[in-house]
């Protein structure tokens, strides 16, 4: 590609970015099952398109994939921007906003599974539980000690991953199926011990738990007339970020590498002088604890838990999101995060219909595309290995 | 003159029985340093299986073996792979939805310095590593078929049946191992594939001269070409040993493969 | 009443409850056995069969007739929800579970999943009142005029259990014989132990696929007219906990070995009403306790209790 | 250079549709007389199990609504805006502050889940939405904070438990109780103020045992029981499980009279036993509203509005909590804090008899009425044959040792 075409470049990015999230406002804002349908048929068309005009569909792309980087940088600064041009178009706002967060929330999980389930090939059915943990943890720490968020946060996610050292053992003997089993019989434990230990409040959950503090600064407090939530969108956004580095990061790596044929042929990875099992271990281990960080956030944020919010619907909804975004993809996962947790909010407004049309929506994704949305790609590791290969060696 | 050569592996009665029957009896080989060992034998003599006891995928019911002087029997294929031994099988199992270079650079595993933590925080250190690892990929493709080196970022599911028996021995040689084990590459391919088959085992042999190589096949033509010793099986036992012309001549192997009244007559 | 006969009260209900539970693992197994898929669907099929009957009963207006017409309405309602469910089981199999199942091994897992809700919630929408529980008429009460029950040392054995026990059995049997003798039952199994090489053999997958699946519908819908019958009152939600009870029974057995699943069946009710009973406040965590049996089988015995533990071919 | 500009003018249509919906969005709206529109929101489940209960409720304030607008003699015509929490509490969290977030929303009447109700407190304290709750009982939800802006029409556990006791051993003179409950908050609830209640009476209960929502055999609990002998079988929980066990004590023989709370009156309880329905006795509180002025009017109201379904038993409930506050705002106009502290003030006369806001916002008029299930009906005990002596309760033949002969005649 020449030099000259890079501006022209830059304006498609931060162009085809800027109407997307656009067209995203104006789908959050209107409050009607139209935006949906409209919604759908937009995609739909977008990809009839896309068939039809390969070429130019390409032109339009092949920036995204030479700026990666930037266009990266643009999508983060519209998000940032969100919480500011959203009031002024949105009346409920801060529902959205409380929307998005757990989207962002559910996304984190959802990596963190991701790298379990797509990148390693072990089911976790237990998603819902860690989370569990993380929360109560955090929750714990921070009415029992009167600990800050600031190191709440961090150890819940300890306490989430230690907690997946408890499998170790099924995780040694069982795979596959066998594996998904044991996780979900873990879950239901975990969801019931709560249940009935009423030092952790049992049922009643733990009420009343401090919202995230830092230095000071109380995330309860509105940010001029932004809503309290801003903050916590923030916060989220952050911690989302990091966590995205990181797995992209892990993708392209050794572990990445080693992870994935683990999961296509445990066999031959064991061949190859991988220890698979150990393998196994750490990556649940390093998944767990981005699900135990994501409950700390939501425990500090909601201010309330009870083991009803960690039940097995809420780990099905995970592996949902992973599967159908596509195995091993981080983008396809955020896609699906918002897919399934952001429509289906539109949906309300046909309450009766809602969990139906979410079923048939999963089954009909997975008919046409039976690897999820985005599949995995190939691993470039880096772009300096990439032009390196290219250049065909030496 | 084979007993000047020293001995790298060698085997104490291996047995190996699957419920009732035997897949190997009192099986006692050795392995000279820098050989080209080769195994021959019908379906079903016990070849396959003797590699998977000896790369740690099955445990030997019986006996023992062992690699520069230390026993490795009952040990995990992973340990025996990172003593030096690596292996191609009989039905490829490369990873087809991964790219070539991902399937030639697991082979590198057991040399990897780089864990989690360069992975995220130390992201030179690693690339460093994995741009060597790749270099030396790319020079191994160079010397089979310089065409795959375009194709580095292609699903591996994508190439032909020799390209994928090419990388599968790029894998087993690039973490440089002492010892090679090749189970019949020659296994579903016509004949002018056999022969540049045959070739890129010559390759093999003159990239690393100090590496052995034993190699599995039921096909004499590819044996006599490239092996200078033969072993071969029948009934999961060793029926003779020797150089191709003897092997080769040996009633009872033309028995195995030919049957009696061929033998006799 | 005697502890004793506590004991043997709480081993019949085990029984009563393991055989329900034996039919839905049967289907989770032959379907993984031939299409390597857990179908989580399963547990709606059951639920399914349920409706399914009780639409029957009122179609036919059983609940009037007498006598041997009575009789003959109740096997037919049996024998017709089975089809019927059996044929939507194929349907469904058709439509969705072979589709994904071509594709990773999880993702089918959501996928029937998916569908599970969707039929769940379709009976919800769908049938007149769905969300509410709905009474199941105690059919087999009419055939013991008089007396309901014989009880022994203060053990209930009501007939109509005994009925329902006896029918399971039977099915059982049958199902057994079926595998082991027909030249279908046969091909089914060599399908469940190495797809390939039945294929090779010239065996018409598809046509096994299907057959699998009408077989394993039909008795999860017997499974759910057994519940309606125990229970009296059935509702759209019942196959999500069914379901996923089936599924831990079909492991513990052993996935793709039928008796396995039988096996697995009764102990998972066994140890679930046995834990209730003996342990203090068990009832609460009777579910906990049989799942945590679940996890301490996988480990130890990783290809569950008749699972054949092959060489992995290398 | 020609394939963006293609894609632009395409990204240019869709704004273009997207727009046109948006007009087409505000154009749909009704436009209003002089007469402001206030918004007030209803929150409960509309989806999943307990939709029945949260559609009566709904169904119930939305009439009270038409009659307010229909009176003819109010300064505003409001607009019932609802919500669907699923019974599901982080649904709930999220659907109270989509309300909360709607400045147009000036109070609520807010959930039939006890879990959903306490998680979701908080954020009308937050958000400052005056809410009243109408069917979840749990004593903490108003008893547990000091938020003027959460109130409660209904009665909570305390009440209900207390008034059960009384019925039970002081008035009909039983003493030996078995309790279930269902290990949710719900059900745990019940068990706590049952047992204090029974405490005061020096009763202790021969067994207490906890079952899980969605658990669907009790034999075992059952059998256990029924070695207990017990003359009254106590159930804490809600109508699902509620009529499992009824049905398989009898198949089991369990001689007992079954006694549930107000988790069990449902209309649901009696079609799906049908006759095994008979002689149960559960509790409500809040008068039988056929006894209060205005009570039959609604019933007829009801009835001739069209509903599909029934009102449920916290209908009455949604319905005075819909008055309330819309009375509220009658006085002090759609500001939320005025609103709030009017409602917190309340003390009037409905349907369900007297309704008086403590300091807590709960409704302390300590009004629970028994029912007893009756041909396929909730029959108030008062009214039902079984008080008048015609048909005889199934504890009292069993506590005597006699078979009792169910009266059942159909609805």
């Amino acid at each position: 590609m020449k030099k000259e075409n890079r501006f022209l470049d830059y304006i498609k990015i931060i162009l085809v970015e800027v109407v997307a999230f656009f067209l995203f406002l104006f789908f959050l804002k209107v409050e009607s099952i139209w935006t949906v349908i409209v919604a759908i048929l937009l995609v739909a068309l977008i990809y009839f398109l896309s068939k039809i005009y390969k070429e130019k569909f390409q032109a339009l792309l092949e920036p995204f994939s030479r700026y990666q980087n930037f266009a990266i940088g643009v999508l983060f600064i519209l998000l940032v921007l969100y919480p500011i041009i959203s009031p002024l178009m949105i009346v409920h706002s801060t529902y959205w906003t409380l929307i998005l967060i757990q989207t962002g929330i559910y996304i984190m999980i959802a990596l963190g599974l991701n790298f379990q389930l797509g990148s390693t090939g072990m089911m976790n059915l237990a998603t819902a539980a860690f989370y569990g943990i993380g929360a109560y943890t955090a929750g714990l720490l921070a009415l029992k000690l009167g600990w800050p968020a600031l190191i709440t946060i961090p150890l819940a996610g300890l306490a989430a991953a230690f907690a997946g050292l408890l499998l170790v053992i099924p995780i040694y003997k069982t795979k596959g199926h066998y594996l998904a089993l044991v996780t979900l019989a873990f879950g239901f434990m975990l969801v019931l011990a709560a249940d009935n230990i009423e030092v952790i409040g049992g049922p009643q959950g733990l009420k009343n738990i401090p919202p995230v503090n830092i230095f000071g600064y109380s995330f309860l407090n509105n940010i001029g007339n932004l809503h309290f939530y801003t903050n916590y969108y923030y916060l989220v956004l952050a911690l989302l970020g990091i966590t995205i580095l990181v797995f992209a990061r892990l993708f392209n790596s050794w572990v990445g590498l080693t992870s994935a044929y683990i999961r296509d042929d445990e066999l031959a990875a064991k061949g190859c002088g991988i220890n698979t099992n150990f393998r196994k271990l750490i990556v649940f281990v390093v998944g767990n604890f981005f699900m135990g960080v994501a409950g700390a956030l939501y425990a500090h944020m909601i201010g309330f838990i009870s083991p009803p919010n960690f039940q097995f619907a809420q780990s099905l909804l995970i592996v949902a999101i992973v599967i159908i975004g596509g195995m091993d993809n981080i983008l396809g996962v955020i896609v699906a995060a918002i897919l399934l947790v952001v429509f289906p909010e539109k949906l309300r407004v046909i309450t009766e219909y809602r969990i139906f049309l979410y079923g048939i929506l999963l089954v009909v994704t997975l008919i046409l595309r039976p690897r999820g949305i985005l599949p995995f790609g190939p691993r470039k590791y880096d772009s300096s290995i990439l032009k390196f290969a290219r250049k065909g060696g030496s | 003159m084979a007993e000047e050569k020293k001995t790298i592996f060698y085997t104490e009665d291996i047995e190996m029985r699957f419920g009732g029957l035997y897949a190997l009896k009192n099986i006692n080989i050795k392995i000279y340093e820098n050989e080209i060992l080769g195994m021959i034998g019908p379906n079903g003599s016990g070849k396959t299986t003797f590699f998977n006891v000896i790369t740690g995928f099955y445990k030997p019911t019986k006996g023992r073996f062992y690699f520069m002087g230390e026993d490795l029997t009952g040990k995990e294929p992973y340990d025996i792979t990172r003593k030096g031994i690596s292996r191609t099988y009989q039905t490829s199992r490369l990873c087809l939805d991964l790219t070539i270079l991902d399937n030639i650079l697991i082979g590198t595993y057991p040399v990897q310095k780089s864990g989690y933590i360069d992975a995220i925080f130390n992201r030179k250190k690693l690339i460093k590593e994995i741009k060597k690892h790749t270099e030396r990929a790319v020079h191994l493709l160079n010397i089979f078929n310089p065409n795959l080196i375009e194709k580095l970022f292609v699903p591996v599911g994508s190439l032909p049946h020799i390209d994928r028996r090419r990388v599968e021995i790029c894998r087993a040689m690039i973490a440089e191992p002492k010892l090679i084990l090749l189970d019949e590459p020659s296994a579903g391919m016509n004949a002018d594939e056999t022969q540049e088959l045959m070739d890129d085992i010559e390759k093999v042999r003159k990239e690393m001269e100090n590496a052995t190589i034993m190699i599995i096949e039921h096909d004499m033509k590819v044996i006599s070409s490239v092996s200078e010793r033969v072993i071969a099986l029948n009934f999961g036992q060793v029926i003779a040993e020797g150089t191709y012309e003897e092997v080769s001549h040996d009633k009872e192997v033309i028995e195995a493969y030919l049957g009696k009244e061929v033998a006799n007559g | 009443m005697t502890s004793a006969s506590i004991f043997l009260q709480i081993i019949f209900n085990g029984i009563m409850l393991g055989i329900q539970y034996s039919l839905i693992a049967v289907g989770f197994s032959l379907f993984f056995g031939v299409l390597d898929v857990i179908n989580f669907a399963h547990g709606d099929i059951f639920m399914l069969g349920a409706f399914v009957s009780l639409i029957l009963i009122n179609v036919t207006g059983m609940l009037t007739a007498s006598g041997a017409v009575y009789i003959f309405l109740l096997i037919l309602v049996i024998i017709l929800s089975m089809i019927i469910v059996g044929g939507l089981g194929v349907f469904f199999e058709r439509i969705v579970v072979k589709p994904v199942s071509k594709g990773p091994t999880l993702m089918s897992l959501v996928a029937t999943l998916g569908l599970g809700i969707a039929i769940r919630e379709a009976v919800r929408l769908f049938y007149p009142r769905g969300s509410e529980t709905k009474r199941f008429p105690e059919l087999l009460v009419k055939l013991f005029p008089g007396k309901e029950a014989i009880e022994f040392k203060g053990v209930i054995l009501r007939y109509d259990n005994l009925l329902i026990l006896a029918v399971g059995v039977i099915v059982v049997i049958l199902l057994a014989i079926y595998i082991n003798k027909t030249k279908m039952g046969l091909t089914i199994r060599a399908v469940a132990q190495d797809a390939e090489a039945a294929s090779m053999m010239g065996v018409n997958k598809n046509l096994i696929i299907d057959v699998t699946f009408f077989i394993g519908s039909a008795l999860a819908a017997l499974a759910g007219f057994m519940n309606g019958l125990y229970y009296n009152s059935i509702i759209f939600d019942m196959g999500a906990m069914a379901g996923i009870v089936g599924f831990s029974a079909a492991v513990i057995g052993g996935l793709g070995n039928i008796y396995g699943a039988i096996v697995g069946g009764f102990l998972f009710a066994m140890v679930e009403s046995l834990s209730a009973a003996l342990i203090p406040k068990g009832s609460e965590y009777m579910t906990v306790i049989a799942f945590a049996v679940v996890i301490l089988f996988l480990v130890f015995r990783p290809s569950g209790i008749l699972g054949e533990r092959a060489y992995e071919r290398v | 250079m020609r394939g963006s500009l293609k894609v632009v003018s395409l990204v240019i249509i869709i704004l273009l549709v997207f727009s046109l919906l948006l007009v087409s969005n505000y154009g749909c709206k009704p436009k209003e007389e002089e007469k402001k529109v206030v918004k007030i929101g209803f929150i409960g489940p509309l989806t999943g199990k307990y939709s029945k209960m949260g559609i009566g409720g709904l169904n119930s304030f939305k009439l009270a609504v038409m009659q307010q607008n229909n009176s003819g003699k109010n300064k505003y015509t409001y607009e019932v805006v609802s919500f669907d929490d699923e019974c599901v509490p982080q649904k709930g969290v999220e659907v109270a502050t989509k309300a909360c977030s709607d400045p147009e929303i000036i109070a609520a009447a807010t959930h039939y889940c006890s879990m959903v109700a306490i998680s979701c407190v908080d954020v009308y304290h937050k958000f400052g939405l005056p809410a009243i709750v109408w069917g979840a009982v749990l004593p903490d939800i108003t008893y547990g904070n000091d938020y003027i802006e959460v109130s409660r029409v209904n009665g909570t556990q305390v009440e209900q438990n207390e008034f059960n006791a009384h019925f039970m051993v002081d008035e009909l003179g039983f003493k030996k109780f078995c309790i279930i409950h269902d290990t949710t908050d719900y059900g745990r609830g019940h068990l706590k103020y049952f047992l204090k209640a029974l405490e005061k009476r020096g009763i202790e209960p021969l067994s207490i045992d906890g079952v899980t929502i969605g658990q669907k055999d009790f034999t075992t609990i059952l059998t256990k029981i029924k070695a207990l002998k017990p003359e009254v079988v106590y159930f804490g929980g809600l109508t699902a499980e509620g009529s499992l066990i009824k049905s398989q004590m009898d198949k089991l023989g369990v001689k007992a009279q079954f006694l549930g709370t107000s988790g069990i009156k449902s209309d649901d309880f009696n079609t799906s036993l049908g006759e095994h329905a008979e002689g149960t006795i559960c509790m409500l509180d809040g008068a039988p509203i056929e006894k209060m002025p205005g009570g039959l009017e609604f019933k007829k109201a009801y009835e001739e509005a069209g509903f599909d379904e029934p009102y449920e038993a916290y209908g009455p409930f949604a319905y005075c909590a819909a008055n309330i506050i819309i009375k509220a705002i009658e006085k002090v106009g759609p500001d939320r804090a005025k609103v709030a502290e009017e409602i917190n003030k309340t003390d009037t006369e409905d349907i369900i008899g007297r309704i008086h806001f403590n300091e807590y916002g709960q409704n302390d008029v300590p009004l629970v009425t028994a029912y007893v299930s009756q041909d396929g009906q909730w029959v108030p005990w008062d009214d039902s044959l079984y008080a008048k002596g015609e048909r005889e309760l199934p504890g009292f033949a069993y506590r005597e040792g006699r078979e009792w002969v169910n009266p059942y005649q159909g609805p």
